[in-house]
């Protein structure tokens, strides 16, 4: 008895021992972030980089390219799955020509820098049909983003159709499952499950790749950040102020993706 | 409608033209606090519509885009300051130019060089796809005239994204290049922000800036004539003067020295 | 499936004298490229008769149990599974008509995995209709109703809407068996199924195993469990190399093996160190 | 007998069947890209969109891009991989403050566009000390997209040390090992042989973001072929022939990683 | 561990009386967070002895013998390896006095993992010398030495320059219990060491073991097999829910259990169907 007492005594002092490490780690941590934020924040506005009547001038419109960033991010990203899905069977279909054309997407579309992409769609689609000239910009640079980051995650859902493991297609097949319906019901729910953390990295690349379309005009945050700065020879000042709603915007969106991430992970708990 | 094959008859169905600017140019064309677009080439492009009949829109795509070529539709005309050149005359269809800026080479104060001759063999930084890069690299041409001015012997050129870059280049501390050609109202313009620019000697030339219109799209054979008329018109009735010298504080609408 | 629900009967002992093969594999062949795997296989199961294959590591266990159902395509030979006739025909494995058969067979001769293989994103009884309402059709109440019937058989009964994930091992072979029982096979396939369980929680799996083989399931059961093979099985497989080297009841084969390959084997198994 | 002489028969048939069907499907593979090549070729010819007197002016110049892309590429990876090693350590290490730098790292840098980064670096760095104004362009331009990919590829190590089998580490421990020498001897020349087509990845999507070091003036392909297309309206034009540059390098490099995967996939047979 | 070397002698024969304990448990608790996994364990092992820990899955066997090396802190309780004490410090566990006492601790306690944990990347003889080199700094010729007579006592000379990944599961165990072998320890420490092998190849690592036994090595060993435990064991210790329930030589409690948990669990285990 005496020794259940002692060693209940002892699960408590390693209990709080711990708790204590922990606090004074996130302590520690949290400093040093500070202190980081600080040299550099500090180091600026010692540099004289930091010119507070020039950001309060442009910050409200600088500001408003937040939304049309995270609009454009987020519509891409659903497209580009839609595709990379598609993508995804071409690349394992036994049909030759399909496997042909979904590779032959991935490899130029990985192949190519992404400028180039999105001053092709805006340029040269509607010398193919001229209708595509009357498509808005936004949706324009929405559809390139998606088709660029479609080839990419394409890979990404053929890994992640390919992770799953091969016990299941053949309980499915033993079932007497047909091969589609197999993809349907077995291997398309479980490679989604997978992928999804995948995908909330995308959607944060995105974020910051969606920068991109400012070339042809729409006016997202460093469109309107390059705008604010070039006339008044302050690029660098509001390249820094974009920079730091990008970052934002991504530890935000990392935050929820952890979160939806350990949700996902309890529910799965179940599985 | 049907298709039609002219631009002129094309605005006039639509009711609408586009005009494609880049709002990084003060005084040509920037930014207003609400957000609209302000500056002398904004000003011509409105009076041009007006006196078309038709309303204006503004697509605002990067230099980048619009050196890419073929324009695809995507906005009608340019009122961008845009240098007349025989090798853009492939793809464009200039008006008369609408006004004249002198171009300006500048350098670092404390430099040390004090002429053009003293660029010699020097790096000199320009905006890229800009006429400057065209005069140093020697293949400029008005298609009527070509400066008279010579660069400077053995000079290079460097480019970078933009023309305002080089300044900026500069004010970081960096010395990748020694001189800076640009307009004379960006060099001034830097000068004023109290960067550290000096204006080298006088121009060394002056560009015919005009109206352009895409030569890839419906023929813009009448849309030229019509809107040359229109120029002559604001001309004489001193529209373009004093948009000048609002914009500008002096007149930059007719041509002066080479 | 039926025969489940009659009396009960020591295993063999149900089946008639004169009855006619339920399975039948036929010189079966298989090559993986140049390695010869199967060497002319042939085995017949008679109606409500359990059968256990034993060999070593690399004889050919799974690929034998794997062509049964043409979870591999044999190279040479025929399956015959309740009077439905398929030819191994390796050349034309894609065809719409072999397909058909194939699956045909499968509907037949259902198996069960060593690793399980239950789907992760469905609940027990959703793993458990998956097969009846998807591939053959019947209706959802009725998918259910049999399903619960052979949930009880199992055992699992409360488990229905839990997830495999939750399960314990022992748990989760039940309920593949009860999957594959779902389905109403005529005959039921085993592929070490205890060999991926901790040792404690063998003994379940192997308990509904034998009360099906005396219920009068008929069972072809790879395995390296002597003491379910001498207790359920009526007729003992012993392969090595991809041929059957001795084949017979129980206390013949295990208890006095007359190849001397069988004696190596079974004193390795049993590690008499 | 009669049994073995059909099944060998059978086996010679399917053999030779299976080496047709391979063929007829690498065949119509090919054909489905060459088709979809000639259809993007013809319909630019079509368009008018290639100028071949244009291209013949200045191919030379643009081509001579290749090098520097490479130099620039292959020097900024293996600056990254140094970079990232540090980082993964850093990101594993229980002291709070190196944990917090790596990990500020690895924010700041994942959270903000590239090309702010390398503008930063051109414009920013000589105001903090005015020696930085007197690197080269193209080694201030290595080092960014070093710093960049360095904390990209952080994430990657980390992954491959975490992804070392707990055992490995047990068994370390259990035989007295201190964990910096199970880091050296055991740990990290794992996690290296697993990063390494990873790293291969990387490569090849850095030849394509050193585009982005065209910005500072860099004169890598993308520089010089928007140098030799902006002047004649071409810019198109000429950055089709650098993004068919690109997609040929990246192929190119594809094809070489892929080969070294297989040798090391070979000799890891061995393992 | 030159005691290896003595004449052959059955287990447990080679305790003098009166002999001093080598390895001494004392009043082992170990808590995961608030799961108490073990509650008070004592053990103790003469010079030579074999122990062997039965028991059912979570009923703490493996961290027992993982607290005796330090794997994992206990919570509370002594460990006394060959008159080392270190007393349970988990206040302190990070502290560089704590952390070289369990290395030494872990020099004298060698551990062979049910998953082997071979070092892939390195070849059998580079696996056995890593240790002696680089943790005790023998010269390496000395450890080539020493690692090639257990590699014979193991049967595996001729895999010297191999690497793990062409061994099969059976050589790569045994291969792991020549690298603990070559650390010269004073006591070997087994978990399961046969749970992750084909079961045709089980009998030559429990072989090698017995005549480890058999010659005199110091071992505590957590097994299913109880074939083994029979053979080899001095000691047989029950554990069940983190306490031990029961201990004796292999023909009391294996043979004639006293405490019914034991009863179920052996029951379970040889599943008498
Ligand atoms: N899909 C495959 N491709 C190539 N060779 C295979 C394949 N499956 C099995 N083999 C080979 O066929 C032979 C027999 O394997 P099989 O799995 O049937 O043996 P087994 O008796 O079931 O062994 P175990 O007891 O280990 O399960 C082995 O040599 C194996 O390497
Ligand atoms: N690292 C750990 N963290 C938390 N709980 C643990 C940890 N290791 C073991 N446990 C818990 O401790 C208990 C005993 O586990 P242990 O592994 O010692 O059992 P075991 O007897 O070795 O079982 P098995 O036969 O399955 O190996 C279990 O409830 C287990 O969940
Ligand atoms: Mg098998
Ligand atoms: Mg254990």
């Amino acid at each position: 008895m005496a020794s259940v007492q002692a060693s209940a005594a002892m699960v408590e002092a390693v209990a709080r021992s711990r708790r204590r490490d922990q606090l004074r780690f996130r302590l520690s941590f949290f400093t040093t972030w500070l202190v980081l934020v600080a040299i550099i924040v500090g180091g600026l506005a010692a540099a004289g980089k930091i010119d507070l009547e020039f950001l309060g001038r442009h910050q409200a419109f600088i500001l408003g390219g937040i939304p049309v960033t995270i609009i454009v991010a987020a519509s891409s990203i659903a497209i580009a799955v839609i595709l990379a899905i598609v993508g995804a069977l071409g690349r394992l279909s036994s049909n030759p020509v399909i496997y042909g054309l979904a590779s032959f997407y991935v490899s130029l579309v990985r192949g190519t820098p992404l400028l180039v992409q999105i001053l092709f769609v805006y340029l040269a689609l509607p010398q193919i049909w001229i209708e595509f000239a009357k498509i808005p910009l936004i949706v324009l640079g929405i559809f390139a983003l998606a088709f660029n980051y479609g080839a990419y995650m394409t890979e990404i859902f053929r890994a992640g159709i390919q992770a799953i493991h091969r016990g299941q297609l053949e309980a499915a097949a033993a079932l007497g499952m047909t091969g589609r319906l197999t993809m349907r019901r077995i291997v398309l729910p479980q490679a989604i499950r997978i992928v999804t953390p995948a995908i909330g990295n995308e959607f944060i690349a995105m974020i910051k790749d969606s920068a991109l379309v400012s070339i042809i005009g729409v006016q997202e945050l460093l469109w309107r950040a390059q705008r604010a700065g070039t006339p008044e020879f302050r690029l660098l000042e509001s390249l820094l102020v974009a920079a730091l709603v990008y970052w934002i915007l991504t530890i935000v969106f990392s935050l929820l993706q952890d979160r939806l991430e350990k949700r996902m992970a309890e529910s799965d708990r179940r599985l | 409608g049907g298709t039609t094959n002219d631009l002129l008859a094309k605005v006039k169905a639509a009711d609408k033209i586009i005009m494609s600017t880049d709002p990084e140019y003060p005084p040509q064309s920037s930014l207003a606090d609400d957000g609209s677009y302000e500056g002398f080439d904004i000003d011509v492009g409105t009076e041009i519509a007006k006196r078309l009949g038709v309303e204006i829109a503004f697509e605002t795509p990067s230099w980048e885009a619009i050196t890419a070529g073929s324009w695809s539709g995507r906005w009608d005309f340019s009122v961008g300051s845009m240098t007349i050149t025989s090798d853009r005359e492939k793809v464009i269809a200039f008006t008369n130019p609408y006004y004249y800026t002198p171009a300006q080479m500048a350098v670092v104060p404390d430099s040390g060089i004090t002429s053009l001759d003293g660029l010699a063999g020097k790096v000199i930084c320009v905006g890229e796809g800009t006429t400057y890069l065209q005069w140093l690299d020697g293949t400029l041409d008005f298609g009527t005239s070509s400066p008279q001015t010579k660069p400077p012997t053995g000079a290079t050129a460097t480019t970078l994204k933009s023309d305002r870059n080089c300044a900026e280049s500069w004010q970081a501390g960096r010395r990748d290049f020694e001189g800076w050609l640009s307009s004379v109202t960006t060099v001034q313009g830097a000068i004023d922000e109290g960067l550290p620019v000096m204006k080298l000697g006088d121009p060394v030339f002056n560009e015919p800036l005009a109206v352009a219109f895409d030569k890839g799209g419906p023929s813009p054979t009448t849309m030229v004539t019509e809107v040359n008329k229109i120029l002559d018109a604001m001309r004489s009735d001193g529209t373009l003067k004093s948009l000048s010298e609002k914009w500008f504080g002096e007149d930059l609408t007719t041509k002066v020295g080479g | 499936m039926t025969e489940l629900h009659d009396a009960f009967a020591a295993p063999g002992a149900l089946t008639p004298a004169g009855a006619k093969p339920i399975v039948r594999l036929e010189g079966l062949e298989k090559y993986f490229g140049s390695n010869h795997v199967l060497r002319g296989c042939t085995l017949e199961v008679y109606p409500k008769e359990t059968i256990c294959i034993i060999g070593r590591s690399g004889s050919g266990k799974s690929t034998l149990l794997r062509c049964t159902n043409f979870l591999e395509e044999p190279t040479v030979g025929t399956i015959e599974v309740d009077g439905l006739r398929v030819e191994a025909d390796p050349l034309h494995a894609w065809d719409r008509d072999h397909q058909e058969r194939i699956r045909q067979i499968r509907l037949r001769a259902q198996m069960v995995f060593q690793e399980f293989n239950l789907f992760p994103h469905m609940t027990v009884l959703q793993n458990l209709i998956e097969g009846p309402t998807r591939v053959k059709g019947v209706p959802e109440a009725e998918a259910v109703a049999t399903a619960e019937k052979y949930l009880d058989k199992v055992g699992l009964r409360e488990k229905r809407d839990e997830f495999p994930g939750r399960l314990s091992g022992g748990q989760k072979q039940r309920v593949a068996i009860a999957r594959a029982l779902t389905m109403e096979p005529k005959v039921l396939l085993f592929d070490e199924p205890t060999s991926a369980l901790d040792p404690t929680l063998v003994g379940e799996v192997l308990k509904v195993m034998a009360e099906l083989a005396h219920e009068g399931a008929t069972m072809i059961v790879v395995t390296h469990e002597m003491a379910f093979a001498r207790e359920a099985a009526d007729q003992v497989y012993f392969i090595e190399e991809g041929v059957f080297v001795e084949a017979g009841p129980p206390d013949e084969v295990i208890e006095r093996p007359k190849d001397p390959r069988t004696r190596q084997f079974l004193s390795r198994l049993l590690h008499t160190v």
